[in-house]
């Protein structure tokens, strides 16, 4: 059990990874790589838990009560958005990109390149 | 925790896109659960509005243009 | 590289990937603990020195307040960059004649859907409001509550007014709430300097702990930030709105 | 030392902001100059933050959150000779390019000078920074807006599969340097490079130090694009934009490998000293690799920007060689030589932009001989190829001979070797080019199309120009070269550079370096001059032929399948680049484990 959080974050890790390269879907591809992103909002609040803690908020409990670690949570927060504006702007490439072949199909690419 | 894992590789393994939204919406709020038995309410907030309402819509609204796209091709044809 | 081949190569790398990752990863602490000085030492110090009694909007917003301003702004530049990378449909839609508004209008809306939608705009409006304003006292903050106002936008959409909203034209008016918020979170920044501080430094009075205006500069920093989220996501999903809108609408003519 | 740190990156985004936001009142004109002021005014900045860190570090803590009892609370920009000049080189090169698109394209609103100059301050924030964390949202920062320039030109299918494969193999690069940064805060709990830095100095090499370095390590080999992680680079670089390609061919590549030196003098130096020997083995063999694969790449291209591309990774390997030795004068070569061939490759592709811009195409073989009233930008052409050889007095000659002197030291002499035959591939290839397209070599003159005749314009040759000219001043500088050196001793000082950070201490730091004969070295000026005249007759060679004759049909037959397959190799997949992307991860991962204990 000590671990398991862990191990969770490095599994979906490598899943999404897995999703990417079988994708035969940009969509699918992006995701999938959103998957990757959310196995490092694991491994950082799991990082910053403190067994027993409560959140690092100060407004009914005292200054001094043992809380969990608000960097983390800082951090995640900052990742979060990172990984909602890389969608967004994945998706958008993706819609032009079907405009542009009139396919999300990762595979019939390549005919087009040079 | 085991079920964030089990989520997180449905995303990955529903390989239809429209279905995948859904699923994907329902991986957000259960990282967004798993975010407030880690003590961080700010974090699973932003993670639930964002990873469970604004992607799956941006993914539904990006697949709703691909369909359009398509389906305008098919009317010219 | 064939679809299988290409799958058998990435499951070989990354068993020896993943062998790697959890070997590194048996070198953390174990799950429960918390040893490191930084995130204990900030809960200790934050209430007393920033009268905010979230921990977390003080890191944010003060300790890490750079971290933050350069988040913005990779929502300010995604923006930018969907605006831009979707450009070419816009030009269509304006090549092509501007026929009664009217067929805009997403379809199958029933009346009740409409009714609904509008009926929770106020809530979600004011509770987006609400998230944005307590951030340095209790969870939220200029970020989640900017995405609850977008979403209230979307509402609007969903209730079959997006005509509405399109015809006053709200791109411009949201293009400068969005930058505004960008930019107000570097001129607060500013602020510092003028003072005759570091940037970002707070120069503001810090207030009761605890209340709404307390924590000095970090409510006047959420409030950019919540500024420029809802005008942001607004714009994200619109960009790919008024795609669908415009695209869908010689599909419903046949 | 004043607000002076916080304004190269506040500046850019205010304005950037501004320009949006006040986009229905703006001119276009006005929105070009303004950009470009901005853009000359963060270069400004960042040259002065450059001459003040020359006298020691530079500490800038946001909010006045100084370390209390050696911890640090808040964020620190932490500024050195090397930190800053690069920043100054990106101010450079952005100013260049902004200048460049002025007759360039239709821009779209304010929309592009903006997410250019939110670009810029995402470098020079990455470039400052002091603090684990904030490198990475800066690092973001310049990938977000750098995915964005790169799909621009949305009516080229090219550019936006090339903006794809890029976003997706670099996102997945930085979701890795996060797990690194989350390994690391595990353990130490800290954030800031000099407080992570002495957390692990007291500590072994354990297995969490290593795979922590791994995940940094190709994070960041993955935005170098260095040899296997280097699939996304040529379709992004090629397809973007010339003012785009400018900068990301001058600086962005080169910002990885400063990322990797930046951490791994300030954190991993300590526990990882007693194995710096295997290390250096790890990374040197990464640099050859990368270095000859770019290199025969390059020369299989044809398409003009491509081959730059091709070129850019090639170089990367090069630095990273310097780097690999793991010591100041490596680096400090290595520093040098990334700045000259920085400003080089900028001007190249403002080169190739004028050609496409005039003659409506890149690929060298359509344009045989239509080049051919275009003299200055034929002139500009050669003489960058001749800068990418290394001949002096170029910069990058001076940072080849740092490098050679430091390899000779260190009992890697073959470097040398190395750098002859890679710069005689990089520019054979750019020679031959020229060759075709500005004298009509090797058949007829290929078919006009529909363009823009007339001589090229002054706002698209002045940058090319001018950053030939930098190339050129970095070589002639007298006394550069010692004053380099001593910035890469103190770069690699990892107390002194904790002690200026945690405790405020600015003491001169570092070892002194040996002052350096002026002068050029002989050895090395013959090698470079032996790498340019080679490089000419490579190229040459194949379109002064009328006829392949024996021999080179048999050396064609031999090459042909090597050719092809590594052409069918770099096929701009994005599964692909991502499987590669594993597979070294496993790679480095397994030789990492083995080289540290």
């Amino acid at each position: 059990m000590s671990l398991l959080p862990y191990l969770i974050a490095a599994w979906l890790f490598l899943v999404g990874l897995y999703g990417i390269v079988t994708s035969r879907n940009l969509v699918h591809a992006v995701v999938c790589l959103s998957v990757v992103q959310s196995s490092t909002y694991i491994l950082l609040l799991a990082i910053g838990y403190e067994r027993g803690g409560t959140a690092p908020i100060f407004l009914d409990v005292p200054v001094g009560t043992r809380a969990v670690d608000p960097v983390v949570s800082a951090l995640t927060l900052t990742d979060i958005v990172v990984g909602a504006t890389v969608s967004a702007l994945l998706l958008a490439l993706a819609v032009q990109t079907y405009k542009r072949h009139g396919t999300l199909d990762t595979e019939e690419f390549r005919s087009v390149r040079d | 925790m085991l079920l964030v894992a089990a989520g997180g590789t449905a995303v990955v393994l529903t390989r239809e896109p429209l279905n995948q939204a859904i699923v994907a919406s329902f991986y957000g709020l259960l990282l967004g659960v798993m975010f407030l038995v880690f003590q961080s309410p700010d974090v699973a907030l932003s993670q639930i509005t964002v990873g469970a309402v604004a992607l799956p819509l941006m993914i539904l609204l990006a697949l709703a243009k691909v369909r359009a796209l398509g389906g305008r091709k098919e009317d010219r044809e | 590289m064939s679809p299988s081949l290409r799958r058998r190569v990435f499951l070989v790398a990354a068993a020896v990937a993943g062998a790697l990752l959890v070997w590194g990863l048996s070198g953390l602490p174990d799950y429960g603990i918390y040893r490191g000085p930084y995130g204990d030492v900030l809960n200790a110090v934050a209430v007393g020195e920033r009268h905010a009694t979230n921990v977390v909007a003080a890191v944010t917003f003060d300790y890490r307040g750079v971290d933050t301003m350069g988040e913005e702004y990779i929502l300010f530049a995604a923006v930018i960059g969907v605006a831009i990378l979707l450009r070419a449909q816009r030009d269509e839609r304006e090549e092509a004649p501007d026929e009664d508004a009217a067929d805009r209008r997403a379809p199958g809306t029933s009346n009740a859907v409409r009714v609904l939608g509008l009926a929770l705009l106020g809530p979600v409006v004011l509770f987006g409001i609400y998230v944005v304003a307590h951030g340095h006292l209790s969870p939220g903050g200029g970020f989640q509550g900017g995405v609850v106002l977008a979403t209230g936008a979307l509402l609007v959409y969903l209730s079959g007014e997006y005509v509405t909203l399109r015809r006053v034209r709200p791109e411009a008016l949201l293009d400068l709430a969005e930058s505004s918020g960008a930019a107000g979170y570097v001129a607060v920044g500013l602020l510092g300097l003028a003072a005759g501080v570091t940037f970002l430094e707070n120069v503001l009075p810090l207030g009761q702990a605890g209340t709404l205006l307390s924590s000095g500069m970090i409510p006047l920093i959420n409030l950019a930030v919540g500024l420029e989220v809802a005008a942001g996501f607004v714009l994200l999903l619109s960009e790919f709105l008024e795609q669908t809108l415009v695209v869908r609408r010689p599909g419903e003519q046949t | 030392m004043g607000a002076l740190p916080a304004l190269p990156v506040a500046v850019p985004l205010l304005v950037a902001a501004a320009l949006v936001g006040l986009a229905p009142v703006i001119r276009h004109r006005l929105a070009d100059a303004v950009a470009v002021a901005t853009a000359a005014t963060v270069a400004g900045l960042c040259a002065a933050l450059l001459l003040q860190a020359a006298g020691g570090p530079v500490v800038y803590w946001f909010g006045g959150w100084t370390p209390r009892q050696g911890i640090a609370l808040g964020v620190a920009f932490a500024i050195d000779p090397v930190g800053a000049g690069l920043a100054t080189l990106a101010g450079v090169l952005a100013t260049a390019a902004l200048v460049f698109s002025w007759r360039h394209f239709e821009a779209v609103g304010t929309l592009y000078h903006s997410l250019m100059l939110v670009f810029l301050a995402g470098i020079v924030g990455f470039c400052l920074s002091g603090d684990l964390f904030n490198m990475f949202v800066f690092y973001e920062l310049l990938s977000v807006s750098a995915y964005a320039l790169a799909g621009y030109r949305t009516e080229d299918p090219g550019s936006l599969q090339g903006a794809l494969n890029f976003a997706i193999t670099n996102s997945v690069g930085a979701f890795l340097v996060l797990a690194g940064i989350a390994l690391l805060y595990g353990r130490s709990g800290a954030l800031n490079l000099a407080q992570l830095g002495q957390a692990l100095a007291s500590g072994p090499a354990d297995r969490l130090v290593v795979v922590a370095f791994l995940l940094l390590l190709v994070g960041f080999f993955v935005k170098a694009a260095v040899v296997p992680f280097h699939f996304w680079l040529a379709d992004a670089y090629a397809m973007a934009p010339t003012p785009v390609g400018m900068l990301f061919a001058g600086v962005v590549s080169e910002l990885g490998l400063y990322a990797l030196a930046r951490v791994y003098w300030t954190v991993f130096s300590g526990p990882l000293a007693a194995d710096a020997g295997g290390l250096r083995a790890v990374l040197l063999g990464a640099g050859v690799v990368t270095a000859l694969v770019g290199g025969v790449m390059c020369v299989l291209q044809h398409h003009l920007t491509r081959l730059l591309a091709y070129a850019t990774v090639s170089h990367v390997g090069l630095t990273l060689t310097g780097l690999a030795l793991l010591g100041p004068a490596g680096l400090g070569g290595a520093v040098l030589y990334a700045v000259a061939d920085g400003l080089i490759k900028g001007s190249l592709f403002a080169s190739v932009g004028i050609v496409q811009y005039h003659l409506g195409s890149v690929d060298e073989l359509a344009l045989r001989g239509r080049g051919r009233h275009l003299p200055w930008t034929a002139t500009l052409v050669v003489l960058g190829a001749l800068g990418l050889a290394g001949v002096p007095p170029f910069g990058t000659f001076l940072g080849k001979a740092l490098m050679e002197e430091a390899a000779g030291a260190a009992g890697h002499a073959w470097l040398t070797a190395l750098f002859v035959v890679v710069a005689a591939l990089t520019a054979a290839a750019l020679l031959r080019a020229a060759g075709r397209v500005f004298l009509g070599l090797g058949g007829p003159p290929a078919r006009a199309v529909d363009a823009p005749p007339g001589p090229a314009y002054p706002t698209m040759l002045a940058p090319a120009a001018l950053l030939l000219a930098g190339a050129l001043a970095i070589g002639l500088v007298p006394g550069l070269a010692g004053r380099v050196e001593l910035a890469a001793a103190r770069f690699t000082d990892r107390p002194a550079y904790a002690a200026a950070v945690l405790q405020g201490a600015s003491g001169p730091g570092g070892a002194d370096a040996e002052s350096h004969p002026p002068g050029y070295p002989a050895g090395p000026a013959g090698w470079a001059t032996l790498a340019a005249v080679l490089g000419l007759a490579l190229g040459l060679w194949p379109l002064l032929r009328r006829r392949p004759s024996g021999p080179r049909r048999a050396t064609a037959r031999l090459w042909a399948p090597v050719g092809a397959a590594l052409r069918s190799l770099h096929n701009g997949h994005i599964g692909d680049s991502v499987t590669w992307l594993v597979v070294g991860m496993a790679a480095f991962g397994t030789l990492l484990a083995l080289v540290v204990r």
